[in-house]
């Protein structure tokens, strides 16, 4: 498993598709947003952690495809699949690396992000740590979305179409977590819920994403 | 070690392709499955490397002996020709590359980008898979398209090796590949509602 | 002197930047430094900002080279395309990341600046959101050529990639006045520094932005020499693998 | 022309990627904007053209890669490049297949989802009007991006990394022609703007867009 | 109507491969083209067809009367091979797909979504675009991989025809195609810095 999660990060930081890229996604949604909705300070204010919120789902969304499609095309995938690595480490790996990837960068990035749509002071610290704990939900899942579609050609909408459904849980316990947190009160609670879920999604999906691979390798 | 199979049918894509295949390989042998395009080569060679369900009868082999290539290659581009073989090394459990690389005269081409070789180049790459795996049983799907006639001869070579050593092959091909002794194994045979008999292969 | 083409030619090039770089190194660094004692210790605090204008001396230089970059990379991509001279193609590379920390280090003290003045960190003003999206252009910018392997096929599509960009960043310049008209923040500013400080604060403020000009200038001479030996490097490597095609 | 124009819907009908797809990626778009934010109906309704504006943006961005990726993939590039179709016209027609399956159908459903977002009155006739005349020039756009990105495998994310600065114009004169209908003022000015962009894009982009693909085809 | 080569060197990746190519074909001809893996035949017909810059030298051609098919088979998944073909004739005005369809006996395979071909049937689709686009040079990179004997037999009468009707074929392959009247052009005569006399290939 180590040589397939090293072997993909190579390849992440060579295809140009490293680190840096969902963060500078995610930077140029925020910017979006604002040019959408207006510069009124106040109003963004408002929205500020749920927009955070929306655009890690977004970065991790656009990405999503990468993470079995390559390897299905290239014929990667089948020689996996009969070799000694069990499928559903394979999904773990690819998961893993797609959060490294994306996910946490985001991490590191929302508090800059946070000052373009004026988000309040505690909001900082809060939405920060709800990512932490809620993307690697958002990849996991996304990997299983990811199994699900990968014979489809370019199936980059319908894949956004099954995976966001799956994606509301995390997102509104993730941003209720830090939206109250930016208001100065407690998420223990909140962070509960979330830490909850991405302990089950991780437990559990590999499973269903091998099953589902296996099913479409036929 | 050896693989068995008898009285198989499968089916692509809900038809049924080919039925009552049977027949047995031990150490030291190669099997070589022919017929026309579409009949069935590339079903047949899927199931046995367990990617596809089988319909009917039975395959007995340890999965643990297998490898397995297809059409594609599978190589990716921007990982160097070293970097894939060591790659599929480290997931087989192994570690040394330089024998196939010998093998397959990659030398020159180990430090170039697999995306930037030509398609016979690529096609050595990939065949040098098969002894970086360090299994015994290989399935090749038409290994040499694209290659010249030395790079044919290489995989050649490295097969009859792989043989003497008690390796076994099950290869599917359109062209001459060169190893007199194997067993050849004519796929129309076995298309369903064909009238023939159907003698079972045996070794 | 024959033509302004024969330092297009990568040797001559090399020669002519091994020669100048070290001037200019000792100029800009003169500049620079003159600049900023000046203008940090020896101009008095204004009243509306208190010690917090002395940013003005990184903010507006870095500012104006964020800008000046990109133009500087708009005419080598012309000259690139026009007349396929590599110096060209090689110089918009290496000034492409050099804007981006200028846009960079000119955001970064802006918003430094902004907190003591606006009381915030951020605001969407017209002048502030156009660096964003001159950011963005950066950011593309680079991500492209460095996606990119092949370098001809590279210097071939980012030169496209500049000029159409340069079309829409102005076009975009153009849309955030019609978007955010209301605030007018910079323009206060500017006034008051014309009005009550320009004699003070000009000179220094000069002497910083030729200092920052000058190591602009010498940041990407050098990078554009890393990039020619990078090259040829990369040319006997492959000239070498000539051989082994079989 | 009229062949690819009515190859390329024929697949994307059949490859699941119809009309239907942009749409409901939409819907569920703006259906997280409320989880994010939260249920006040006050400011949904504030920020309800600008988010249906971001939304159209993001549903394009998300089928862009389809746009020249999977020609490229199996050779067919190749051969249309070599086929005494000009490179222009392919471009065209692409971008056209991309406008129908994607911009179009947001026209007509932008409406619905207004309602979603508590949008005002006068503002459903300007969000779908506005729409109608800025999508094409985000198809166009995007068929440039998608093009320079062509050769680059999975180049999903650095896709919109390229594309969305270009949007910004766009982006911001059909918001404000949105916004500006939905306060039932006269949105003319920003009507010509946006039209001007539209024609303006149409016009140049396919030259750069058939240079660009020549380059990375060599 | 003919195509004229002189002088030509061509680089991939930023290295030559070939210098000094110089061949024309009159109608009625067929050139092939022959050399190991990695020489740089490819490259060489991508050239020819316009898709890659010359480095040096000339090509005479129209590049009207040039069509072109590379190691990929350029095939919709999800389109029919009918709808297939019936696209590439009207993109070259022309349609009528019959007589392509009867050269390589597709009939049966008319319906069928060419994603569920196997590698051999694709191939076969994919070659049926020369006939189909009207044109006078057909450019093929290693037209029959995959193909079984008979299909191979298939695409040879063809090109037998074509050349009869005038046309002219640049074909390159590392297998016997079985045109004995084409000139034949070893590609390793060309290899940069190779001392060998380098004739000017003249019919
Ligand atoms: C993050 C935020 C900021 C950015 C991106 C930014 C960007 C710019 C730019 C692009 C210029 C024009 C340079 C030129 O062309 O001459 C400029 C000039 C200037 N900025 Fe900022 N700025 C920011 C924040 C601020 C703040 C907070 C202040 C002060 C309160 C400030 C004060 C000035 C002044 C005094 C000038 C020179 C005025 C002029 O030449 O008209 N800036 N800034
Ligand atoms: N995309 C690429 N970038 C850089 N170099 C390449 C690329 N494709 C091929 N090459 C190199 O260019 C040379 C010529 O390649 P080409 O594909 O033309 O060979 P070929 O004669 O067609 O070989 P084959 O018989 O294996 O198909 C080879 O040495 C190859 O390694
Ligand atoms: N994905 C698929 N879905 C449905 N049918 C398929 C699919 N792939 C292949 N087939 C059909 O199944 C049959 C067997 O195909 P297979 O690929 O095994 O043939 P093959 O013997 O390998 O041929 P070739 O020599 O052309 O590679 C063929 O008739 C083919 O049309
Ligand atoms: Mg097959
Ligand atoms: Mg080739």
């Amino acid at each position: 498993m180590g040589a397939l999660v090293s072997r993909d990060l190579k390849l992440a930081v060579r295809a140009g598709g490293g680190f840096g890229l969902g963060v500078a996604f995610f930077l140029i949604l925020v910017s979006m947003v604002s040019f959408g909705v207006g510069p009124q300070g106040d109003l963004l204010s408002r929205i500020s952690t749920g927009m955070l919120w929306v655009g890690a789902i977004l970065s991790c969304l656009l990405s999503l495809d990468r993470i079995f499609a390559l390897d299905w095309e290239d014929g990667s995938l089948e020689l996996l699949a009969t070799s000694p690595l069990p499928l559903e480490l394979v999904v773990l790996a690819k998961a893993l690396v797609h959060w490294l990837t994306t996910g946490l960068p985001l991490v590191f990035a929302s508090p800059i992000f946070g000052a373009l749509l004026n988000l309040e002071g505690p909001g900082y610290i809060a939405i920060a740590f709800s990512l932490l704990v809620g993307t690697p939900a958002l990849s996991m899942i996304g990997a299983f979305g990811a199994a699900l579609t990968v014979g489809i050609k370019r199936g980059g909408l319908l894949l956004s179409l099954l995976v966001l459904p799956f994606y509301v849980p995390t997102l509104i316990f993730g941003a209720l977590m830090a939206r109250t947190g930016a208001n100065g009160s407690d998420y223990t609670s909140y962070l509960l819920l979330l830490s909850g879920i991405t302990c089950g999604t991780i437990a559990l999906l590999p499973f269903a994403a091998a099953a589902v691979l296996k099913i479409n390798l036929r | 070690m050896s693989l068995n199979v008898s009285d198989l049918s499968i089916s692509r894509g809900g038809v049924k392709v080919l039925e009552g295949m049977g027949f047995t390989t031990i150490p030291g042998q190669a099997v070589i499955f022919r017929g026309p395009n579409g009949i069935g080569k590339t079903t047949l060679l899927r199931t046995l490397a367990g990617l596809q369900p089988v319909l009917g009868g039975r395959i007995e082999v340890d999965p643990e002996n297998l490898v397995y290539s297809g059409h594609l290659d599978g190589l990716k581009a921007m990982l160097s020709v070293g970097e894939n073989l060591a790659f599929w090394a480290s997931v087989y459990g192994n570690r040394d590359i330089t024998e196939a690389v010998k093998a397959f005269e990659l030398n020159k081409l180990l430090e170039r980008l697999a995306g930037t070789l030509s398609a016979g180049q690529k096609r050595r790459t990939s065949l040098a898979r098969f002894p970086v795996s360090g299994r015994s049983i290989w399935i090749a799907d038409e290994p040499t398209v694209s290659l010249d006639s030395k790079a044919a001869n290489m995989f050649k070579r490295c097969v009859e090796q792989h043989l003497e050593l008690g390796g076994m092959a099950i290869i599917a091909t359109h062209v001459d590949i060169g190893l007199p002794a194997a067993i050849e194994i004519d796929l129309s045979l076995h298309k369903p509602g064909v009238e023939k008999m159907r003698k079972i292969h045996e070794v | 002197m024959n033509s302004l083409w024969q330092y297009a030619n990568p040797r001559k090039f090399n020669d002519t930047a091994d020669k100048i770089l070290p001037w200019i190194a000792v100029l800009s660094t003169t500049c620079l430094f003159t600049g900023l004692t000046w203008g940090a210790f020896f101009t008095p605090p204004a009243e509306r900002f208190q010690d917090s204008v002395k940013i003005i001396y990184l903010h507006v230089p870095s500012a104006m080279m964020a800008i000046n970059a990109w133009l500087m990379m708009l005419a080598a991509s012309l000259i690139w395309l026009v007349r396929r001279h590599y110096v060209s193609a090689m110089a918009a590379r290496a000034a492409a990341p050099v804007g981006i920390v200028m846009t960079l280090i000119a955001m970064v003290t802006g918003a430094i600046w902004g907190q003591p003045t606006w009381g915030t960190w951020w605001a969407w003003d017209p002048r502030l959101t156009s660096f964003l999206i001159l950011f963005m252009f950066y950011i593309g910018y680079v991500a492209l050529w460095s996606a990119i392997e092949n370098d001809d096929i590279a210097a071939d599509l980012t030169s496209i990639l500049c000029l159409v960009g340069s079309v829409f960043a102005v076009l975009s310049r153009y849309a955030v006045n019609f978007w955010n008209q209301g605030l007018h923040q910079g323009a206060s500013l500017s006034l008051d520094r014309e009005k009550n400080v320009a004699d003070v604060y000009y000179t220094p403020l000069l002497l910083c932005i030729a200092g920052f000009a000058l190591v602009f200038i010498a940041l990407v001479l050098l990078r554009t020499r890393t990039e020619i030996h990078a090259r040829r490097i990369r040319s006997l490597q492959l000239r070498e693998r000539g051989d082994d095609n079989a």
